[in-house]
Order: structure tokens, then C-alpha cells, then sequence
């Protein structure tokens, strides 16, 4: 199997799906001539030509919603921020537009389309590029949205994206963007709506997604040598939630702890929180336990930002806290 | 009196328009009755006095082109081929509604007749448009994009933004500002620094042109002529079309910000299907009795519009749950 | 004590607070000349003149940040959206910029603001005019998300919220605008970040708010006919909660039903219930059991658009759920 | 040779723009080297190139007056009054940094000083702006607002939005363009329609006007008169300034989409530093040893910032938790 980075994974599974379907176009800054901001679309120009991939002035807005205006036509188009930190400037097309069209128009309008980029904090990018956007845009009826931990997770995920017939929100990672992984070369999906166990146990589960995942593992490799069995469950599309392994897995456990680098009030994890808390009442030893990041907009000092983020530490300490030890 | 310029435009055409202008009249009369009677509920914005630029516009398209609009649209909606009982259906909740009653007065879509909404929020549509005419180019159609927006809808920053990636990547859409003076109670001139808006394509080397939105036969030579140069050029076009809406703002507002005489002016001396009227009298293509007619008509079909919403039946509740994802 | 209506209430508190300091301005679509889109800023204009009261052009993102700069140069802006379905086109600015300024600048540039406007549904309005914007936007550290179901809460409310020194979204409903109460004439205010019991009772806790409080009221009644004592709990703050009055009306209860007009995901709602279900674990009888809009966008016909909203009938049937009783 | 026109603006003034330009070129070449170093990470954008704007306005103003910016801001906020090395130190992370470390490259603010912050949202600063410029009315200042955007924010929609609230209300905010003909790695032509960017002043019949940004002179004399005007007829100006960026978009951007022979013609034939220092020669207000002194001078001063940047102190971590509300 081959070793490639989650760039290529991803880069991979746009140029697979615009080969297969001639109505996918990419679009967004950078894009094309620049091979990609973080080089996730890199030589699909050469590969595509101009008339399928676009290299898009900075008006999130605009291009979201001629995003939204084609999809309404038949095509089937990639939208990219930069980051979705400047995804929130086209949430009203988002919200308003993609989530909406098909109800209100009575089944009429379907939004076949991918709007993908980085989310969440990198290294000392500061406040307002540091952002995650899962916690607003899961509370919206009529998105789907997806995440992605590894290459290959990457690739069989956005291809599905890509193929789905309604508006999928993907959220990758700029800093696993140079991560290495297996991914076949023989062509594999991943269906949305269903999650992951990344790591059997039976004495605590753990959730997380994204780049929090591989604290998560990290953790589990430390509560290990601490004679502690933790499950890791990547749920890998947050919105709708795959219930049913979550469940699943808390009953097996019965102690969960929630790892999110994202603020936590009203978060993923605060309904992951509520949802199991709901149906496993009686399965649960302890109340579910969350790490998530601080309730402060990102500090650029390298300490603070590493502070404020969820660590390896406090989540094996979360674990502690949830199985009552020292 | 000289006698008056052998019309350019024959004579099926003007009665063809003539007899539109009357049904969007009549049906939006009825629809404000509706209202009244508390038939629905809402929102509703009557699009009566602004019937010249709808049938204008609307008789120089192909079929296969695309129309969307904001939420003033019912009759742009029945322009575009939805039956007007489908619309006083939606306007009703009920099943037989465009959108099984799911979208209401503002949001009226046909995929079949490629009306791709009423959108309520104001100048979200030009985004959607520009997709629109990107599909087009992709698809290499001959089609053109109709983007119906409001004066006060030019002020939004999405609209600007579009308006530079159709000027930037020749897209073939024909922004229309309805330009009726009025954003709700504010009078456009006292939020936005232009004298005239067709001067906002000036920011992107834009086609874009001004019209008489009273005249239909005005708009619709210029809109023809438009239209056939968009086919070829793919180019954008920025009109302005100057009218003028009886009725508040919606049915809920009282209209204080503007004089009785304001308005009576308009519905006086500058009503579209009164204008038109007078023209088809002097061409002698049609008789006060002919165009009674053609009123009384229209008349009708808006009543059977209201019958058909009446018997529609209301849509099996548990139906909220459709069409949030298709499979 | 004088009986008026909740927008003369939320009108009176913008008058006193414009009287009282000469940095307080109002700008929105309509608030002037036309008195306001639903009457809250009527005389207004008369009062203060065209320097105070400005009618903006139709760009919320535009003159909300006009509202962040001048903020951050002494004057205190109330910013009205015509409803927050609008205000999202201001996230950018309102999420970015509001609520971080003072974090970026190492502390210099606080921004005392106030975004105000309707919020949630109405009635047979459609999808894109009945959304309730509180689960997105009190995820975000720097905002100060404040909502009022009475107009006494109203009048006291948004004059702490006027004078507060951070940005305060303040959540209105169109539904109430015509609503009377007891407002006293004597200057009053109500501290941001307490909640009100509205209602004692030792049964059950309801948390509810802005419109839903009333329902939450109705059903309390109704559950008081069938011998259930039911406690009504008004967080008024919903970003900082009032955790400490929601705990203790719980551990005295044991039981918690909450009423939200929003989507349940990743909600307001579901934040309370993680940090109850976390707080007073061993308190709980029953998990919480939450009452929410269906997950669907809304749909205009009159039906259908009562049913995907929280009724009195189902927080009663939540209420006995929690209760395992029939 | 005809004998050089005698220099309208007098030799302190030049003097101290030659001086101020060497101080910002030094300071961002030791940023440029220090980055390298590893002092620090995350986003960096050099101004190198872009002095001459940046001393020319900065000349023309008040204290009393206001900017705001971009993230290519290191130098506008050392211009304003900031001391290079609370810049540096706010690089570094350090307690000492204008913003306590917790800004950073994108985020240098002064109160005092009135530069209202380096933003890392294209185009958000606009608004602000408009609103620093809207309070100077509300209280009948004389001051004036710089705005200053890159060419790729002229396409964001909040711009638009703004720009037509200050021409509709007379606010006393001057947009400066610092047209570096590249956003990121696209040449601006290639996303925007118009083929000068002061055109979009024409949507709102808002002034308007174009300056070499690579003569410090020039831009003095230009804005000089601009902000004169503005402090009596409070009217907003949009200047579209051509300059140019010797660095890649940010310290890692390799800048392959431009070649190295358009780079090092504005090096050797428009570069504002050298530019100046001729006119300083021609006009005998300075020898070619002061100016040698006077770049010796200025790699001292951002020595002196480094170092001072060096030993300032980490904050404490749990300043974290400060500065997210006040009370
Ligand atoms: C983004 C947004 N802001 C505000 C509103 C509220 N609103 C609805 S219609 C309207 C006035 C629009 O006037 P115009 O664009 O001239 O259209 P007209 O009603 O005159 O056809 C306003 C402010 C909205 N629907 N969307
Ligand atoms: C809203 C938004 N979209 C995208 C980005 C990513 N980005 C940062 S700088 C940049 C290019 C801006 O170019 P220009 O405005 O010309 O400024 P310059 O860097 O040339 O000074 C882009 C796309 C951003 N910061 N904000
Ligand atoms: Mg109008
Ligand atoms: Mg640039």
C-alpha cells in the first residue's frame, strides 16, 4: 500500500472525482496557478484546465453562493476557503441558501456540493486564524458535515462528500496537511454518517475527531502503560452523528471522555454529552468528562496557544477524573 | 394630431403582454383580498404597479432561460410558467402549492419552468444567479440568467461581489435593479451616495443601461436587444429599470414615508397597463371593448386561482420532515 | 406600576440610555424615519435627532463593524438587525472582530457595544426568517448573549446590556413586541449573567427562555391541575449562564426539562444539560430530557410550522417522561 | 543637465522620510532573518518594498489621527508611534510586545497612538475604519481616518458596503490601496474586472485618485493636500496607490508566479529609498556619507529592537485567561 500525505490523499480524491464526473469544478483562492494555498490542489490545473478549476477573487461570499446558484443547475462544485475562518463570511449563503433550498422549495432544488478547507487552530496563527466552526455549522438542518483524522480517512471521505447529494461542510486540518499515511491505490469510499473505532479497550472511551485525535490515541497509549484500556472512537461525520457505535461503545465502557480543540459551550461534544447521558443513563459510572479548549479567543504566545488547547496530559487526567483514581 | 408611429412590435405580442399585465394585476389584487381574509398569514409583498417590467422582460426570453428574484415574485413566478393556482396555493399552505406549501409568499421555485426562487433575504439571489450563468458558460448554453434584485438590495456587499466574477469571467447574467424608489420605508436616495444605480457597473467596466420599467413595450425592445447580445458576447448587463409599487412595502405597512399624490401620480399617468392600453387603442389592435376583456379575464383566472387554492387540501403534517437531505 | 408593551419597554431603555450618555447612538434598517420595521425605536428620531439615530442602507456587515470601530474609539453603538436571520451576514464581524478585539490588543480596545434585534420564529415567516442564531453564537468567548421573555426583563436587561463594557447580543422576539407587563417608572436595572425563577415548584425544573418561557409557564400550569409542582427557571444571560441557579433548582428538584425554540444540536440546551448532567450527576433522578424545534429548516405552512415547534403538550409529555410516569 | 526644480518640501522633512524608510527596510529585513532563525513562527508579511507609501503618508498626518490596516502592518504601527522594539517584542511572543504577546505579527495595536490594529481578515478593517471615521464626525474632530487594504481586499463585499456609507455620509475616511499587484499568488488582473482599482470610487461617486507608491515625495505632496481637504469637507477620498512587495506574500511563500526580473526592476529602478536619497544627492540636502549614516543608524535602531525583543520576558501563561472581558 502506498505511504502518500494527507495533502495527496486529498488531492487524490478531488482529481478521482472530477475525472469520473465532468460537472465537479474546484474553486477558491489559490486554487489553481498557486497549486493551492497548502498545496491540496496541487497540478490540478495542468490536469483540469481553467474552465474546472478557478482561481477565485477574496469574496467568500460571492463564490460560495455561485457555488450554491450552480449546484442548483447540475453541477457539482468544490468550494475551498483558505480556512474556515473565512468560511464564516459566506455563512449566510451557507445557512440561509445551501441548508435551505431543497425544503423550501418543496424538494425541488437539491445543493449537490462540497464546501472544504482547513479548521481549527495551526501554530500561532493567532485570534482570528485559529478558529473552529464545527459547533455552529452541526446546530443547522440541512448540511452534512464531515472531518477526517488520517489519509486515508481523507480520501474515502471526500470522495463521498463529493458524490453526496446535498451540501457537505469538510473540515480538514492545515496542520496534517504534511502527515504520511497508508491509502490504497485501488479506489475505496467511506460512507458519511458513520464513525470509527481507531483504537479497541474497555475501560473508558474516548472521542475525538480531526486533529484532537491523535491526542486522543496518544493519551491511550499513556493510559496503557498505566494499566488503563481506552477505546478511541473517531466519529468522523459530526453531523448526523453515528449514535448508534457511540452508544455502542459507552455501554461497553460506561466512562466517556470527549477530547475537542474547539470552545465547548454548545459544542459537538456538549450534545455528544447530552445525547449519551440521555440514552445511557443507567449504562454510566460517571458523568461524561470534556476536554476542549480554554474559553478565550487563541493567544499567538506559543505557551498560551499550547495551554489553551487540549493536551495529552489533560486528557489522561480527564480519564483519571472519570474512572474516580488519583 | 399626427398620426401615431406604425408599432415595431406586432400586434400579438403587445396583446399577448397586455393580457399578462392584467392577470399579474388582478391576481396580486386577489391575493392582498386573500390576505385580508386571512386566508394566510406572513409575509406578503405585492408586486401591483411594477407589471410593465415583469411582462417586458418576460416576453423577451426563451423558455430555457432561468429567472430568480427576491420575494416581491409571485407574478414573476406565473411569468415564468407557474400556474398561477400553484401560486395562491403556496400562498395558502396547501399541497397543490409550487412547494407543497413548504415555502410560502417569498419562496416560490420551479425547477420545470426554471424559476429558481423567491429568496427572502435581500440581495442573496445574486450569488445564486452568477452560478447560474457559470453553469451556462461551463455548458456552453445560449441561455441567459434573469437576476431580478430591489434599489435598497444593491447596498448588499454579495451583490458587488458577484458582480466583479461575472464582469471578471464574462457570465451571462442580466442583473435588473427594480428600481421602484423605496427600500421598505426608506427612499433609496437616502442610503446610497449614487444619483442613479446603473452607475454601480462602473466598478466593474460593466455593461448596463437604464429603462423605463412602465413601459412594457420600452422594456421590452430593450431587453430583447439585451438578451440577444448576452447569447453571443456571454457578457454581464446591469439594468436599471425605473418604477414604481403601489402598495406598501408589504401588506402590513402603512406607507407614511411617501405623499397620496406620489402615488396617484404613478397609478395615473405612468400605469403600465393603462400606457399600453392607449398604445393598442391608437395602433387600432384593439377595442375598449377588446381590452374590457381581456381585464375581465384576467379577472377570472384569478378567481379560479383562488377556487383551486381553496379545495387544495392542506399537506399531511408529518411532511415537514421531507426534503431536508434527498438520499 | 404602569402596564406597557415590550417594544415600549425595549424603546424606553434606548431613550434613558441615549439621554443618560451622549455616546449611545442607534443605527439600523428603518429604527429613524420609519420608526422602526416593529415600532421599538418609535420617536426616537424625533427625540435625539438624525446624528443619533441613523437608518442604514441594507449591509449589516457594513454597519456593524462601522459599529465595532466606532466603539473602539469611545462611543457605545446599538446596532439593530431587522432580525437576527440578518445579523448573520455580520458574523465576520461580529465573531471576528467584536470578540477579540480586546484579546488581540493585549487588553487596549474593549468594545462596548450592543447588537440588538428579533430572534427565533414568528409566524408562517419560512425558513429563511424564523431561525434562532443563540446555539451559534454564545459558543464564542469575548460575547455577552443576553435574551428577555417579560417586558420588565426587557427594560432591565438591555439598559445593563447598553451599559455594559464588552459586546452584548441582546435577542428580542417579533411574537412579543405587542406583549404588556408591569414596568415600574422608576429607573431599574437588571444584572447581566442571573437568571429568575419564574415560577417555584419542586417536582421538576423547566429552563426556558424568550418566547418559550410562556409556554414553559402554560405547561406548568397544566402540569399543576394534575398534582405536578413544576419550577419555571429564566436564564435571561445565556452566555455566561447562570450555572449556579440551574444547579440548585435542580439538586432541590432532581429532574430538568428544557424548552428551546432552536435546533437541538450542539444547543443552548444541550449545553446546560452537559454541564447539569456533569455537575449534578448524583442529583438526577432521570437524564435530562430536552424539548427542541424538530431538526428540520421551517417550513411556512401553519401546520406544520406548529408542530416543529416545542408545544405545550410536549414539554407536559417531556415533563411525565421525566418522571417515568404515563 | 539642466539644474534640478528646487524642492518644494524642505530638508528636515525629507531628511526624516529617508531616515524613517531605512529604519523600516532594516527592521523588516532582521524580522525577515529573525523569522528564519526560529524566533518565532506563524504568519510574518514583509512590507520591504512598500516603504515609500508608508513614510509618505505616515508624514502627512497628525498624531492625533487614526489608522488601521492589514497584516503587512509591522511598519504602519512603527510609523504611527510604536516602538520597534514592543513591535519585535510582540513578534517574539514577549510580555513587552505592544500587545502583551498575544496579537502578534497580524495584531499590533496602540491605543495610544491610535493604530487601531493589524487585522488578518482581508478587507475587515474597512468597516472599522468607516466607524473610527463616523465617531470623528459625531464629535466634531478634525481628524482624518487612514484605511489602508491590500488590491485583492478591493473585492470583498464589506468594503463596498462601506465605502457607500462614508460617500452617503461624509466620513472623513481616506481608503488607501496599496495595489502591490498580487494577492497571495494571483495577480490582481486576474480576479478583478476593472483595470484600475480607484474605479470602484466611480459606484459611489466618491473622490477619488491614483499615486506612484514607490516616491515617498510623491505620495507626501499627494496625501499631504488630501487630508487637508478632508479635515474641512469631511468627505471620504479613495487613493489607489501602485507599489510593490520585494518579499513573497508571507515568509514562506517560495513566489513563483512572478519572475525574478520584474522583482529586480523595481529594486534597482524604483526602489523608494533610493529613489529619495538621489533627490537628497541633486538637491545637496545630503552627502552620499550622511546617508550611509543614516542606514547605519537605522540597522542600529533594529538591532536595538531585537535585542530589546530578545530579553524581554515570556508572559505568564496564565495571562491566557486576561483580556477576554472586562468588567
Ligand atoms: C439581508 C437582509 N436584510 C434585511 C432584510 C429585511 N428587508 C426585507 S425587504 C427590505 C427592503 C428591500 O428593499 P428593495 O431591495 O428596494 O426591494 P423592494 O421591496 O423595494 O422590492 C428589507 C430591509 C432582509 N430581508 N434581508
Ligand atoms: C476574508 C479572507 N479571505 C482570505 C484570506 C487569506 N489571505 C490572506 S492575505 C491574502 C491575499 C491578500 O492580498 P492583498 O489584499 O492584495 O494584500 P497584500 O498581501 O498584497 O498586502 C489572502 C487571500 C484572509 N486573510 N481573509
Ligand atoms: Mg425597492
Ligand atoms: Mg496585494
Amino acid at each position: 500500500m502506498a505511504v502518500i500525505t494527507f495533502r495527496e490523499a486529498l488531492g487524490q480524491a478531488i482529481a478521482e472525482e472530477m475525472t469520473r464526473d465532468a460537472n465537479v469544478f474546484l474553486m477558491g483562492e489559490e486554487v489553481g496557478l498557486y497549486n493551492g494555498a497548502y498545496k491540496v490542489s496541487k497540478g490540478l490545473l495542468d490536469q483540469f484546465g481553467p474552465k474546472r478549476v478557478w482561481d477565485a477573487p477574496i469574496s467568500e461570499a460571492g463564490f460560495a453562493g455561485l457555488g450554491v446558484g450552480a449546484a442548483m443547475v447540475g453541477l457539482r462544485p468544490i468550494i475551498e476557503f483558505m480556512t474556515w475562518n473565512f468560511g464564516i463570511q459566506a455563512f449566510d449563503q451557507i445557512v440561509n441558501h445551501a441548508a435551505k433550498m431543497l425544503y423550501m422549495s418543496g424538494g425541488q432544488f437539491n445543493i449537490p456540493m462540497v464546501f472544504r478547507g482547513p479548521n481549527g487552530a495551526a501554530h500561532m496563527l493567532g485570534a482570528q486564524h485559529s478558529q473552529a466552526y464545527e459547533s455552529m455549522i452541526t446546530n443547522i438542518p440541512g448540511l452534512i458535515v464531515a472531518t477526517c483524522s488520517t489519509p486515508y480517512d481523507g480520501k474515502g471521505l471526500l470522495k463521498s462528500a463529493i458524490r453526496n447529494n446535498n451540501p457537505v461542510l469538510f473540515l480538514e486540518s492545515e496542520m496534517m496537511y504534511g502527515m504520511k499515511g497508508e491509502v490504497p491505490e485501488e479506489e475505496y469510499l467511506i460512507p458519511l454518517g458513520k464513525g470509527d473505532i481507531k483504537r479497541e479497550g474497555k475501560d473508558v472511551t474516548l472521542i475525538a475527531w480531526n486533529k484532537a485525535l491523535h491526542k486522543a490515541m496518544e493519551a491511550a497509549e499513556a493510559l496503557n502503560e498505566q494499566g488503563i484500556s481506552a477505546e478511541v472512537l473517531d466519529p468522523r461525520t459530526l453531523q448526523p452523528l453515528d449514535e448508534d457505535l457511540i452508544f455502542e461503545s459507552v455501554r461497553k465502557t460506561h466512562r466517556l471522555v470527549i477530547i475537542e480543540e474547539s470552545w465547548s459551550f454548545g459544542s459537538v461534544g456538549a450534545q455528544i454529552s447530552d445525547r449519551v447521558h440521555k440514552e445511557c443513563f443507567d449504562d454510566l459510572d460517571a458523568p461524561v468528562h470534556r476536554v476542549c479548549n480554554e474559553f478565550v479567543p487563541m493567544p499567538y504566545n506559543e505557551a498560551q496557544e499550547e495551554r489553551t488547547m487540549p493536551s495529552v496530559d489533560r486528557i489522561v487526567k480527564a480519564v483519571k477524573d472519570v474512572l474516580y483514581i488519583a | 394630431m399626427t398620426p401615431p408611429k406604425k408599432s415595431a412590435v406586432d400586434r400579438d405580442v403587445l396583446i399577448g403582454m397586455y393580457k399578462q399585465m392584467c392577470l399579474f394585476r388582478r391576481f396580486e389584487e386577489r391575493v392582498g383580498l386573500a390576505y385580508t381574509k386571512q386566508k394566510f398569514s406572513g409575509f406578503c409583498h405585492l408586486h401591483i404597479g411594477q407589471e410593465g417590467l415583469a411582462v417586458g422582460v418576460q416576453t423577451a426570453l426563451r423558455t430555457t432561460d432561468y429567472m430568480i428574484s427576491g420575494y416581491r415574485s409571485h407574478t414573476q413566478a406565473i411569468g415564468k410558467g407557474i400556474a398561477p393556482g400553484a401560486v395562491m396555493a403556496e400562498l395558502f399552505g396547501k399541497v397543490d402549492g409550487c412547494c407543497r406549501g413548504k415555502g410560502g409568499s417569498m419562496h416560490m421555485f420551479s425547477k420545470e419552468h426554471r424559476f429558481l426562487g423567491g429568496h427572502g433575504i435581500v440581495g442573496g439571489q445574486a450569488p445564486l444567479a452568477v452560478g447560474v450563468a457559470f453553469a451556462i458558460r461551463y455548458r456552453n448554453e445560449d441561455n441567459v440568467m434573469i437576476c431580478y434584485m430591489g434599489d435598497a438590495a444593491t447596498n448588499q456587499g454579495q451583490v458587488f461581489e458577484v458582480m466583479n466574477m461575472a464582469a471578471t469571467w464574462d457570465l451571462p447574467v442580466l442583473f435588473i435593479i427594480e428600481n421602484n424608489r423605496y427600500g421598505m420605508g426608506t427612499d433609496i436616495t437616502r442610503t446610497t451616495s449614487v444619483d442613479a444605480l446603473w452607475k454601480r457597473a462602473l466598478a466593474f467596466d460593466m455593461a448596463h443601461s437604464d429603462v423605463d420599467g412602465m413601459s412594457a413595450i420600452t422594456v421590452y425592445n430593450h431587453v430583447n436587444s439585451l438578451v440577444e447580445s448576452m447569447r453571443k458576447n456571454k457578457k454581464p448587463h446591469l439594468l436599471e429599470a425605473l418604477t414604481y409599487r403601489y402598495r406598501g412595502h408589504s401588506v402590513s405597512d402603512p406607507g407614511s414615508y411617501r405623499t397620496k399624490e406620489e402615488v396617484e401620480d404613478y397609478q395615473k399617468n405612468r400605469d403600465p397597463i393603462i400606457g399600453l392600453g392607449r398604445f393598442l387603442l391608437e395602433q387600432k389592435f384593439a377595442t375598449e371593448e377588446e381590452l374590457k376583456g381581456f381585464d375581465n379575464e384576467a379577472k377570472e383566472k384569478a378567481k379560479e386561482a383562488e377556487a383551486f387554492a381553496d379545495e387544495s387540501p392542506q399537506p399531511p403534517v408529518e411532511e415537514l420532515w421531507d426534503h431536508v437531505l434527498v438520499d
